[in-house]
């Protein structure tokens, strides 16, 4: 405990902002189908979040996080996990629960208002998406807690943004992976905004990766809008919390290229020409540019594919439409497990008030 | 320190002027006639600077006053809450905002441990002079979490001021009243009700009292008591019973603690019935503190039990479902015909 | 999922043994027959493991069970809720101790917004079934923060049980009801009555009801509701009172949340009066909840107003004023005499 | 931000354990008088400290916790700081309070549960000692801040306890130094145990002092033992908030000594062996044989300590003893800066109810 410590953050990246590499690639890229399948889901990914901001601007869905410019991330982690893994995601994180297996028009249910979006379908035991800010460090502590007591060999992964990094439970968490070892991975998208503030007046780290340093755990900061190195940081992590049962922190710098959310015009507090540096090196360009350059890509794969992800969005948006209405009761039928008899007077209300609101929409039925 | 509600000389840089607002205008007009009248006023939270906060609130401030007035913090709610305590102990006036009244749990240790025991704990060596404006209610179709009514849960912890305007005037002076208070003040704003409508405001720097309700209409038949936002719904069925011949006296609480029980009781002790109305659940709302406590005054007058229309006692409803669990002047209205008929 | 209150075997491991205990082992006893029998029950929390907690209400169990079974935490209340809330998404069932209720409060945002929420958000997709159990209450002399009485704030939060037992029959069985109950309970213990008393506990296994008053004295004149700690005044005072022939009917609350209002409004509607005793202050305590529902369920029976006798609405003061602050037998009893003697 | 980035934490010591020195000494030690002093009282404070514990033990003070082991610390911070400067406690710095002028009965007071007994004395603006672990990180950052907003050249001084490292408060107030640069010195007083709970279970960290990392910010380790390093330390940093307004994390490695509290048994969970080790390294002993061997004390002086400290003692004991009781609706008075209305009657209850106790204590009067 005592005496003079050194300490080193690592910094990851394979693709230059241009696309370029000048350093080998991790043994997995031979695999060329995976390369492909992480240019093709992040093509998919940026196709419907576009689709759920229009929805928004139609007002056919409510306030909308959009994941514009942080594509690799998501798709990363949704490729990198093994299916009985637990995803802690936030509320960024649709393209990863999409990969996961979450029928994607429950994102547009999730933020058109209805709970029964949060379903991540099938088995999963994911964790639905987080709204308070960091909370969702401690319940993925958690669930590695019960993978670590129930010594299984799956792992947890959480991810976060970087204003979450500030606020006291991602520290907590962090700690507590360290000191109990945890099969935990933390992930933060560092799109370098918290709603307006930027990350410097966030913190005065030189990286988020070191906030590990406080917990004892090994940090690690990518490129994160380079896919493969996200890709290769989060896998190497998994495994490591799966075969060794170490935690880890990655940071992925990445950039918002959108509003925070639907409700928000970052025009207010972003210089455009900051915007402009940042689309130049935006994840799916850059990635589809190195496909291309090693010959794994072509315009007539990029057609099918642009094919492919009209169709599938409609047909998403055309089931999130077709969802049929939930019961009222249902605000009040999921509260307990069994609805406590001093409830029950409070349930007819419920359904009584439905009826009247259902007779004031349709004042002729 | 000033008595709250006190005259104050209006500051040379600002000339009165009758301005028309929103509730979310009042709010900034009041920080800013503050913070222009007392170099002591300090902006803090999240995203209040350069975005002026994400309800606008803070529209325009730091450009006037700077960076050193208007703090942009890092994202943490009990941080806000904590150092605000420490600037207020050194004779700063804080008036943090938590941008969201549902994010206002990770601040509540600061909130209950600190800020609302601060001067009793030092016997009035140090004090809070601090606020924390927080956006609450629902009705907006915001996403979980942007619309809860959690004002019971302050309410309940000694110490503490909680405020809440029903309107643009109010918020106006109920503010300047709350920043010139020498303790913690909450300061809630009803967030459904930011812009719906416009009202005059004379800038002079008058606060309102922190500790009376305001009777907004006379009657004798019935007391309605509410705040916030719901006193839209409470006005609406009332001014639409008065054309049925029913006398409402409609009182707007406005401060939810401490609570001016006299307003109340001597309006039910007239009318000899009382409904209550809030968005927040039902048990342990604040409404059953006023009911209980008519109750206990105005046992013998009382015509009717003192009911309440409010919330369920479950979580708010995403936006599809929104409208069933806010009450509405449906449930308002049908509520006080129940009880102008019980006997 | 067991519903809570059902007959369950007695693992082998455990024979039924009458154990004579005061409420603490109770406690004990509950944690220690449920960990043998149900393998998913887990404990954490500061100081649970070799310290047995600072109350011992843990002693014995992680040398008995293992420190995979007992978790020592690092210091953060915040945490310790939230994983366990992660534990119990995952199917276990975790019983954390927050040290005091003092230091709950950086676990509210957690349990407001998360443990009570899971199952509503997931549509059933996930559950809580964890247990946050919590010393509470005055009276011992403790430093400042020791002492606090904040169930009204976590019984305003939807989706929560909160249980008080008051002696140590009840600890036993409610704790047991709490652990197998498939939502997240908050067990607040009455460390003032920790180990004020030995009572005979059937150790076998059979928990109480999660949803029910109980009535602990039947009488005619007057119905008196508390919970915890109090209710040893309560009890004390209706002794006293059936020897000058006045008959108390005494109810212990014992589950704050959901309340079952049936068995103290029956009890009112045959007495026609009612005093309610609690150590929380006054303003916006579970006491307001249950005046204002019995006012609204009973009014026409009731022949006084519904009286409390509360702690005051201030800041609990350090040991050497305690004594002023906590409702003692004098002020129940004479309260108990005013509303007997109203008309 | 992006790029591999490197961290040391120093550490610092200058009297080993047995008080010998083999490094050089800082320039101030050459003021033997400073040296005397520090020895002085962290002498009254362990007689002080002992006194206090043996109040309680007789049924004449409330819960304590003792400092025994820990002086160094306390008696550095509080001959460090100037008398302006605001000094934000937690509740096991008796001494340092003392130091800054606080009248030491009101230690006394404090712990005998009276809240007058936070009365720091003079015109000081100090915080009273907190209870709640970890909040009062954010009360002196918020202090800081003041100071800082009102280009004041006054520096805050805070202190916890190594448990205290894993509240996220903590580290939300730790990075706000960092990125508001205050002028705040967080100082851990790393006694090896949050009560029951050793070091390592409560973090995975090498040291504490690297929390400072995930701030951005300095950190530095201590022997806090050594009351040499401890002043420097703490001077070092302090001179570094005050003049370049920048913020520091120091952690002082010292030793719990005593149970937790005068509640707590430490033999329930601590071995008698690593308490027999770390006698062996406490402080006063320590810094004793080092001014022996420069000549810097004797027995002549050391008898003399010894007497004034008892008399000290007695003094402040009989001063705690003859305090006058307060007026018992002071338990409301001081909750707002008005009383409201709305607890007139509160107050009333409150003063009658004070006489009926009375009358029940004194059946005669
Ligand atoms: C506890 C809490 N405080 C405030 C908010 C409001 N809020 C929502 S998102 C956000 C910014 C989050 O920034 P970051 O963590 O960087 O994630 P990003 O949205 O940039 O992906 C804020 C302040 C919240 N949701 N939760
Ligand atoms: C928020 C909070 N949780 C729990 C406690 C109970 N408690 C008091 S001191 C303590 C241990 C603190 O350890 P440390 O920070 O190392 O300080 P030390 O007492 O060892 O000096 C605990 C758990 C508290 N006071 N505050
Ligand atoms: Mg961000
Ligand atoms: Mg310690």
């Amino acid at each position: 405990m005592r005496g003079r410590h050194r300490f080193a953050i690592p910094f990851l990246q394979y693709l230059d902002t241009h696309g370029e590499v000048d350093v080998p690639l991790p043994a997995w890229t031979s695999d060329i189908e995976r390369l492909q399948k992480l240019y093709e889901q992040m093509v998919l990914a940026r196709t419907l979040d576009q689709k759920a901001v229009a929805l928004q601007r139609t007002g056919q869905l409510g306030t909308y996080p959009s994941t514009l410019g942080q594509e690799a991330v998501g798709v990363a982690i949704g490729l990198a996990m093994q299916a009985d893994d637990v995803l802690v995601p936030y509320y960024r994180d649709a393209i990863a629960q999409i990969l996961r297996g979450m029928p994607p028009e429950n994102i547009l249910l999730f933020w058109g208002g209805e709970e029964r979006g949060s379903d991540p379908g099938g088995a999963s035991q994911d964790f639905p998406p987080c709204v308070p800010v960091a909370t969702q460090l401690s319940h993925a502590a958690g669930v590695a807690t019960a993978m670590k007591l129930r010594n299984e060999s799956r792992v947890t992964l959480v991810t976060c943004g970087d204003g979450a990094t500030s606020k006291g439970d991602f520290m907590e968490s962090l700690n507590l992976a360290g000191v109990w070892q945890l099969p935990l991975v933390v992930v933060i998208n560092n799109n370098q905004w918290a709603i307006s503030v930027p990350l410097k007046q966030q913190t005065a780290a030189q990286s988020l990766a070191q906030k590990a340093i406080a917990a004892g755990i090994d940090g690690t900061q990518v490129d994160g809008n380079d896919v493969i190195a996200v890709y290769d940081a989060v896998k190497t992590a998994l495994d490591k919390a799966r075969k060794l049962r170490q935690p880890s922190l990655i940071e992925a710098v990445s950039y918002r290229l959108s509003d925070h959310t639907t409700a928000d015009d970052a025009s207010r507090y972003r210089d455009q020409k900051e915007l402009n540096v940042h689309w130049a090196e935006e994840p799916i360009g850059r990635f589809q540019h190195f496909l291309h350059t090693r010959g794994y890509w072509d315009e007539a794969r990029e057609k099918a594919l642009q094919a492919h992800c009209r169709e599938t969005v409609d047909a998403v948006v055309a089931a999130y439409l077709a969802a049929e209405a939930e019961n009222p009761e249902a605000i009040i039928d999921y509260l307990y497990a069994f609805l406590p008899a001093a409830l029950e007077e409070q349930r007819e209300a419920i359904g009584r008030k439905a009826e009247v609101l259902n007779g004031q929409e349709n004042p002729g039925a | 320190m000033n008595k709250p509600g006190l005259e104050l000389s209006v500051p040379d840089t600002e000339s009165v002027t009758i301005a028309e607002g929103t509730l979310v205008e009042a709010v900034t007009l009041a920080l800013r006639y503050e913070m222009a009248r007392d170099d002591c006023v300090v902006i803090l939270g999240e995203d209040v600077g350069v975005n002026g906060g994400v309800f606008r609130a803070t529209e325009g401030l730091q450009k006037q006053f700077g960076s050193n007035r208007v703090l942009d913090t890092p994202l943490a709610e009990g941080l806000i809450a904590g150092i605000s305590i420490g600037m207020a102990a050194q004779g700063l006036k804080p008036v943090a905002e938590i941008q969201f009244m549902g994010f206002i749990f990770p601040a509540l240790e600061q909130i209950a441990c600190h800020a609302a025991r601060l001067r009793n704990r030092t016997r009035g060596r140090l004090s809070c002079p601090l606020v924390i404006r927080a956006p609450f209610g629902g009705g907006i179709r915001a996403p979980e979490h942007h619309s809860e009514s959690t004002e019971a849960l302050l309410a309940h912890l000694p110490g503490l001021r909680v405020v809440v305007p029903s309107s643009a005037y109010k918020a106006y002076g109920l503010l300047l009243a709350a920043i010139r208070d020498p303790d913690p003040v909450i300061f809630l704003e009803p967030k459904r009700i930011y812009r719906a409508q416009r009202q005059r405001i004379p800038n002079d720097g008058q606060a309102l009292p922190l500790d009376t309700c305001f009777t907004l209409r006379e009657g004798t038949d019935l007391t309605l008591v509410s705040w916030g936002a719901m006193i839209s719904e409470c006005t609406q069925v009332a001014n639409d019973l008065a054309t049925r011949g029913i006398s409402i006296e409609l009182i707007d609480v406005a401060t939810i603690k401490p609570l001016d029980m006299e307003t109340i009781v001597t309006s039910v002790k007239k009318t000899g019935r009382c409904v209550i109305v809030h968005e927040a659940p039902r048990a342990g709302g604040v409404g059953a503190d006023i009911a209980a406590q008519v109750n206990e005054q105005a046992f013998l007058e009382l015509q009717a039990p003192v009911a309440r229309v409010t919330g369920f006692d479950t979580i708010m409803p995403y936006a599809r479902k929104e409208d069933i669990y806010m009450p509405n002047t449906i449930d308002i209205q049908s509520q006080i015909e129940k009880t102008l008929n019980f006997s």
